[in-house]
């Protein structure tokens, strides 16, 4: 029993889903109990918590894309301009100024945009892995240059669409359920499944830490870094459609704007090092809960919208000192000696 | 009350009013330098449908008059630092007006002095700038605060004068969204002691915002009755999750915002939106024979106003199709 | 001594090479492209991310990063502002506003070092928390009306160097900031113990501790630096635009990061100069003009922007790998 | 000239890392003005602990540092600098982006009167310095352009410049040539006799026998004892380091010497035929049969580390031919190698060998689940089953499997390492400087290890600069020169001067 609580409390997710539980406890408390409240509407299930998981879809996906880029030490901060340009795409094929001859296929739209993803993550991974750039600056290339890429694609207008099937990937429901909510545990259920079954998250772990001694222990080091780009890539893409699902349009100046920072901060809060090494995607799902649920709390509190930033502050600090060795040394070496005091006693 | 009649023309009032005059006004610039009219503009960047309306009024101005005008456009990314450079390199390229939509209203002293020792004009569209009035020739554009308390009047009207009502702000600071929220709170205490405003938050001008900020307004209050957005964007957004959250938009919330762009028309249509304020952003027209008066030293106002209108759901079908934007 | 610097040197030739080629383009092409005053204007226009610029620099050169310095620059905006209009004079509020940098630093360098912390967490911490603190203050853009800013935003030097108006120019008081820090920060970074120490700790920040370095001072010193010029670049972003407006500068420390790496900082430490972040920023400002007089659409401006940096990186990257190759011959030849 | 002031004594220092490992448990150490002092001990003793505990490195669980009987505690190296103790650790601790003579005065650099840093003096001086250690290098070249041992070397130039009291260098000569070492013994002989007192931590014991005039002994993080050099019989001194009899030890290895003897060596496994790699090594010869030790000897810089590399896949074959087992093949990366049942322990054991923040068993494990593939995941059972078996028969100090390979003193991460390949059972194992930095315990352990394998009809390429090691494993050494193969020694004709020879340049 003993030896399981001492299990359950080194998880790397267990401060997370405590911090994430506190925040609901704490908004329950502070709206007495309307913040928890589900109630049932039009066939679909409707509360804050559902909102923070629809709203929260896109930073799950992209933080659970991010644990891994982290995870081998680099960083990708082009996700948000990846998201604008995907979404610019699919709406451009959907209003027929893209692809005409698609006739506004909304799988056509889907497809590509992904595609689109799946090259930006080639392109980022390639000068990572093949160039060997530093992955900061490498991803940053993109991020100046995506956005407006994504304004070139639109010529430089908001593209609002009209289509019921494209707006279902953000605003659909199944079995009560958003249908954002199935997009993150398909993709985060692949990734995990595919992260314990295999090795894969071995090998992450081993190339963040270091990289040339894993390529001496037979790992294809370029080959995993060019994946997992890809993979930031084309989940960046899916959050970009989620995103402009949501607008029913693409806007190119606001698509993910500044949210790989949310996204990075939300794999922080999940514990991984961002220095690569140890990570757990699953942690950094529950972080990106927590990022989310500051800006619902926010609202539902009708605090003005300047104290989201002061308080994901104020809540970075805290966490990362928690969970910084270096201040449990400090602090914990003062309560031993208050123990060894106490035994002396 | 919304004046029907006046509204059907104000689809582009300016604009037809205006077109017979134009080559008129292009005729004495060509007698003076047998010259175009060289102009440089500072647009903000893409932030809403209704700044791509007024984009591309100005462009397509511009390039259906390629005879008499030439256009030097700049769009600012949002950023007021590219707003000046680009008005820096319009005065060195030696334009003869520039035309500025200021991202906001303070910073421009130093950029208008630099403008007026160069002896060119600048004219202000649909924002104003926070300078001396001597600095700029003249401005163009709605009032914001006007058009807040037409909201507020319309709104008063749709929800018979009494109920809890929420609104939707623009982007902090901007002065769209601080007139807008001036005009409307200032009418509604005024006039409508009935009318409780009950929560009050920015939706940063965006749709993505606006529905999520309505989301939370639906939860924490269940009985409200309508709901005032600084722009149709936020409005569009609203209208979202009062769907979601089982509601009638339209019936059993009302909604007012302030614009006019196509879909809160095709919304009105659809019976989800009630009413919008006009704010026109077709203002090429004007604001291009604006600046040829100026280059041939004619005598402008300080602020030309822009004709508006205001939208019902009741008039939306008919004139929907006469929207351009 | 040839050897040396020689990394560093190419790529910042390059940079500077390319800076007069792109000057040599517009002046050719365009009219009344080439003048003094579009060359001054440079410095006028971006004099405040040159400041910031050099003051990352410092912290690039660790191997660290500061992506708050934006926020930083909006934060003291605001608050001299905020300060001004309440009455307080500019004489207190600007070295207020330069200890608020300082202080801003001090807390983030100590996070990154005591605590072990990543800075670019503790950064962006930093960056949320000075731009939420700037809409607390104030949501709405504050007009500064203080004399003495007024007299740093509209007072400039007239130059004039001859009659055709080519050769007439104008700098902006708040320049000779720029020019200063520029020189103290040559001047730190080359032949001072502290400015070596950067450089050490950005090679080796185990090394430079087991030599002995004092790292904590010096890293806290970058972070400080880095701060401090954000502060100071906030001054003269204000005596700029003589406002305080929370959402100013928004992503403005991408600009500062890009130009340390065009002008030849590696990210990963150890390498850079303050000189090449200068050039860097000016190379971002001739290309926003040149798209302003091509009158393109003003988002070539990034996408060129995001050409050169690969660019550049790429050539940085072939050069060291040539190096590498270079010294195994050597050796072999030995 | 052995002074009668106590320089510095250290008493009852104790020092744990966590809760499990304590490194230091009660030791003492005393150093006079005017001696050198030897720090011995096996893997792991504690000798680089108590280093950086005296240096401030590490905070000191408990016990007392008296210098020249003031005591003192040092918070960090700044600190004990300023005190006056100057250290060379284990590790180069230099910064590569800086140049040679920064590298020397960082820190306490020349001033001109401005108080500006005096570019010109720092380099004169630099030039001065190294001038003493025979070092005649472009003093403002970056120091990542000079080798390993030439960074050692500026490494020792910089610490004995330091106006210091006491020097300390932990293994300084782990990769200096003999000439270097000679050179850094006269060095330390002329500060010795300026007065100072030198710790000298070293695995090479005819070092000690050369240098020093005490010895300090710890074992398992306590103290043995300290003992006069001249005094304490070799024998006596390994005994003392590996708490066993020296006599057991030397039979175990005679054994091994004798199965040696009597290994056959089998059919070819590897052949390399005029194999070039640009700007390393060019028509290389090399054939390897199983269960043969094969020894690659050379110079610093011949070319070893550099065969083993294209052997590998690391380096790619530019032009020759190589054949595993009769089959021509192309090594592209070091999975083909290891597909081919190839195994390699590189010599940069931080850089190359361990992954610092995974545990032992992950550590362990890597080449093993590289080897089988992405999708054929190796349990957590079996993986915990590997480490222990090897953490027993390699006799690795650590609680268990899951400490992070980081925290294990470098001879025990070499043994995880050499786990790591034996887990993936190979045909040819390669040995690149296997023992460098590890004690005489462990080397004679490694040592065994490598001929039962080969007796077990494994291949093993064995690299080494302490040429009595390959003298004593191998039945055949290959010696290069220059990037090339230059000669050849068999069996019975295996001496040292006949390997010495062919290095020389005379061919036989
Ligand atoms: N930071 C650390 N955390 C945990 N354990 C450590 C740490 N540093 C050293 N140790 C442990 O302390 C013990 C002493 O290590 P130390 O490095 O002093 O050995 P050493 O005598 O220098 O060995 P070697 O000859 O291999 O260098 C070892 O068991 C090592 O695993
Ligand atoms: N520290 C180093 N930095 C750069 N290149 C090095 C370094 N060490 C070795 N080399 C390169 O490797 C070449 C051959 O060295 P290699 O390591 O193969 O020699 P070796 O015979 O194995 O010597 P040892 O292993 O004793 O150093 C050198 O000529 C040099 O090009
Ligand atoms: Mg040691
Ligand atoms: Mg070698």
């Amino acid at each position: 029993m003993k030896n399981k609580q001492y299990k359950i409390t080194q998880n790397q997710a267990f401060w997370p889903v405590i911090i994430f539980l506190t925040i609901i406890l704490f908004n329950t408390v502070m709206t007495r109990g309307e913040f928890l409240s589900i109630s049932i509407v039009d066939g679909h299930f409707y509360g804050r918590i559902i909102d923070i998981f629809r709203n929260g879809g896109k930073l799950m996906i992209l933080a659970a894309g991010m644990t891994m880029v982290l995870a081998t030490g680099g960083t990708d901060i082009s996700v948000g301009s990846v998201m604008a340009i995907s979404g610019a795409i699919a709406c451009s094929i959907i209003r027929g100024n893209l692809l005409p001859g698609l006739g506004g296929s909304v799988a056509a739209a889907i497809i590509f945009a992904v595609c689109a993803g799946i090259l930006c993550g080639l392109w980022n991974g390639f000068l990572v892995a093949q160039i060997k750039i530093q992955p900061i600056v490498a991803t940053m290339i993109l991020l100046v240059a995506g956005r407006g890429i994504a304004q070139l694609i639109t010529s430089g207008k908001i593209i609002t669409i009209n289509s019921d099937a494209y707006y279902f990937i953000n605003g659909g429901y199944i079995l009560g359920l958003p249908f954002p909510l199935y997009i993150v545990l398909f993709l985060v259920g692949i990734l995990l499944l595919f992260v314990h079954r295999t090795s894969f998250g071995l090998f992450l772990e081993s190339i963040g830490c270091n990289s040339l001694a894993s390529k001496f222990a037979g790992i294809k080091v370029n080959r995993y870094l060019l994946a997992i780009y890809t993979i930031s890539g084309a989940f960046a893409s899916v959050a970009g459609l989620i995103e402009s699902a949501g607008i029913k349009g693409a806007d190119c100046n606001n698509a993910g704007l500044n949210i790989e920072l949310d996204a990075i901060l939300a794999v922080a809060i999940g514990g991984t090092n961002l220095m690569g090494g140890r990570f757990s995607i699953f942690a950094s799902v529950i972080g990106a809960l927590i990022v989310q649920s500051i800006t619902t709390t926010v609202l539902a509190l009708g605090v003005p919208a300047a104290y989201i930033r002061v308080l994901k502050a104020l809540l970075i600090i805290v966490i990362c000192l928690s969970q910084s060795g270096k201040f449990k040394v400090l602090f914990g070496r003062k309560l031993e000696s208050k123990k060894k005091e106490a035994v002396v006693l | 009350g919304s004046a029907a009649p006046e509204t059907a023309a104000t689809t582009a009032p300016a604009t037809t009013v205006e077109e017979t005059e134009t080559p008129k006004a292009d005729a004495p610039a060509t007698d003076v330098g047998s010259e175009k009219l060289v102009v440089g503009f500072a647009q903000i960047g893409q932030e809403s449908g209704w700044r791509d309306a007024e984009t591309m009024s100005i462009q397509t101005y511009a390039s259906e008059h390629t005879d008499t005008v030439e256009l030097k456009f700049a769009d600012a990314q949002q950023k007021q630092e590219n707003q000046i450079k680009a008005i820096k390199s319009f005065i060195e390229q030696d334009v003869d007006v520039i035309g500025l939509a200021p991202v906001v209203e303070t910073g421009w002293d130093q950029v208008f002095a630099e403008a007026q020792d160069a002896g060119i004009p600048i004219i202000l569209l649909d924002r104003t700038a926070d300078v001396d009035e001597s600095l700029y020739a003249t401005f163009i554009g709605s009032d914001f605060i006007e058009e807040g308390k037409e909201a507020a009047r319309q709104m008063a009207e749709l929800i018979g004068g009494k109920g809890k009502i929420v609104e939707l702000e623009g982007t902090v600071g901007a002065s769209a969204a601080t007139d807008r929220k001036t005009g409307f709170d200032e009418e509604i205490a005024a006039n409508y002691p009935d009318i409780e405003i009950v929560a009050s938050q920015t939706g940063d001008f965006t749709r993505a915002q606006g529905k999520e900020v309505m989301e939370s307004f639906l939860k924490s209050n269940p009985d409200i009755v309508g709901v005032y957005a600084h722009n149709d964007d936020m409005a569009l957004g609203a209208i979202e999750a009062i769907k979601e959250a089982g509601l009638k938009p339209g019936e059993d919330i009302v909604t007012v915002s302030v614009d006019g762009v196509k879909g809160i028309f095709e919304a009105m249509v659809a019976g989800e939106a009630n009413c919008t304020v006009e704010c026109n952003p077709l203002l090429g027209p004007l604001f291009f024979e604006t600046a040829a008066k100026l280059k041939n030293g004619e005598s402008v106002e300080k602020w030309v106003k822009s004709v508006d209108g205001v939208f019902t759901s009741d008039i939306a079908a008919d004139v929907i199709d006469s929207r351009a934007y | 001594m040839k050897e040396k610097l020689r990394i560093k040197n190419i790529s910042l030739t390059m940079t500077i090479v390319l800076f007069l080629v792109m000057f040599i383009f517009g002046s050719v092409r365009y009219e009344h492209f080439f003048s003094l005053s579009t060359f001054l204007n440079l410095f006028n226009d971006n004099a405040y991310l040159m400041i910031a610029g050099i003051g990352i620099t410092f912290v690039l050169i660790t191997g660290g990063i500061d992506i708050s310095i934006s926020s930083t620059i909006a934060f003291t905006g605001v608050f001299m502002a905020y300060s001004l209009q309440r009455g307080i004079p500019s004489y207190v509020v600007i070295p207020m506003a330069l200890i608020i940098g300082i202080v801003v630093g001090a807390v983030q360098g100590s996070l990154i070092h005591y605590f072990r912390l990543q800075p670019f967490i503790v950064t962006l911490a930093g960056q949320f928390l000075m731009r939420g603190l700037c809409v607390v203050i104030s949501e709405a853009s504050i007009p500064i009306t203080d004399p003495f800013f007024k007299f740093m935003a509209l007072g400039r030097i007239q130059i004039k160097l001859g009659d055709s108006k080519a050769l007439n120019g104008k700098i902006y008081y708040y320049v000779l900031i720029f020019v200063a820090v520029l020189l103290i920060g040559l001047y730190v970074l080359k032949k001072t113990p502290f400015g070596r120490a950067v450089y050490a700790i950005g090679g080796s920040e185990q090394s430079a501790e087991l030599m002995g370095l004092n790292v904590a001072r010096t890293k806290i010193g970058a972070y400080i630096i880095s701060s401090f010029c954000a502060s100071l670049a906030g001054v003269v972003f204000s005596f700029y635009t003589l406002a305080g407006y929370g959402l100013q500068n928004m992503g403005m420390e991408l600009d500062a990061i890009s130009s340390a790496v065009i002008g030849g900082t590696l990210l990963t430490g150890g390498v850079g100069s303050v000189f090449g972040t200068a050039v860097g920023a000016m190379i971002q400002g001739i290309i926003q003009t040149i798209v302003t007089y091509e009158n393109l659409n003003t988002w070539w401006t990034k996408v060129t922007i995001a050409g050169l940096l690969c660019f550049f990186i790429v050539v940085q990257r072939i050069i060291a790998v040539r190096a590498e190759a270079m010294k195994g011959k050597e050796l072999a030849a030995a | 000239m052995s002074g009668q002031t106590k320089l510095l004594t250290m008493e009852g220092i104790s020092k744990t890392f966590g809760k499990a490992v304590i490194a230091l448990n009660n030791v003492q150490f005393e150093l006079e003005a005017g001696e050198i002092h030897a720090l011995l001990g096996e893997n792991g003793a504690g000798k680089s602990t108590l280093i950086k505990v005296l240096t401030g490195v590490e905070e000191r669980d408990e016990g007392e540092i008296l210098l020249e009987g003031k005591k003192i505690h040092p918070k960090s190296t700044n600190e004990a600098q300023q005190v006056g103790i100057s250290t060379v650790y284990q590790e180069v601790n230099l910064c590569p982006n800086l140049s040679v003579a920064e590298n020397i005065y960082i820190g306490r650099a020349p001033k001109t009167k401005m108080g500006a840093i005096d570019w010109a003096a720092m380099s004169r001086d630099a030039k001065e310095l190294l001038k003493k250690f025979d070092l005649h290098l472009d003093v403002s070249k970056r120091l990542d352009n000079y080798s390993v041992a030439i960074q050692q070397m500026v490494a020792i130039a910089r610490a004995s410049d330091i106006q210091a009291k006491v020097l300390i260098l932990d293994e300084p000569t782990s990769s200096l040539s003999k000439v270097e070492v000679d050179k850094l013994f006269e060095i330390m002989r002329r500060l010795k006799a300026e007065g100072m007192g030198i710790i000298f931590v070293t695995h090479f014991l005819d070092q000690v026998y050369e240098v020093t005039d005490r010895i300090t002994v710890l074992r398992n993080g306590t103290y043995v004892g300290t003992y006069k050099t001249a005094e304490l019989p070799r024998m006596e001194l390994v005994s003392k380091m590996i708490g066993k009899d020296y006599a057991v030890l030397n039979q175990s290895l005679k054994e091994g010497q004798v199965e040696k003897e009597g290994t056959k060596t089998g059919d070819e496994l590897i052949s390399m035929k005029g194999v070039s790699h640009q700007g390393s090594i060019t028509g290389m010869d090399l054939s390897i049969a199983k269960g043969e030790v094969l020894g690659l000897s050379g110079l610093l810089g011949s070319g070893r580390s550099e065969t083993a590399r294209v052997l590998f896949g690391i380096d790619q074959v530019n032009s020759g031919e190589l054949y595993i087992n009769g089959e021509k093949v192309h090594l592209k990366h070091p999975i083909d190698a290891i597909r081919k049942d190839l195994a390699f322990c590189p010599e940069n054991r931080k850089t190359e060998g361990i992954i610092g923040d995974l545990s032992i068993r992950d550590n362990m494990a890597l080449a093993l689940q590289a080897k089988k593939g992405l999708f054929k995941k190796i349990s957590k059972k079996e993986a915990q089953r590997i480490a222990d078996e090897y953490i027993e028969k390699l006799e690795i100090k650590t609680p268990d499997a899951d400490q992070l390979i980081k925290n294990l003193s470098g001879g025990n991460q070499q043994k995880v390492i050499l786990a790591r390949w034996l887990a993936t059972n190979p045909q040819l194992l390669m040995l690149d400087e296997p023992t460098r930095g590890i004690d005489i315990g462990t080397k004679a352990e490694i040592q065994k290890i490598v001929i039962d394998l080969a007796a077990q009809g494994m291949a093993v390429l064995f690299i080494s600069s302490e040429l009595d090691e390959e003298l004593r494993c191998c039945r055949r050494i290959v010696v290069l020169k220059d990037m090339e193969k230059a000669g050849e020694v068999v069996g019975d004709n295996i001496s040292e001067g006949a390997v010495m020879q062919i290095m020389a340049g005379g061919e036989k």
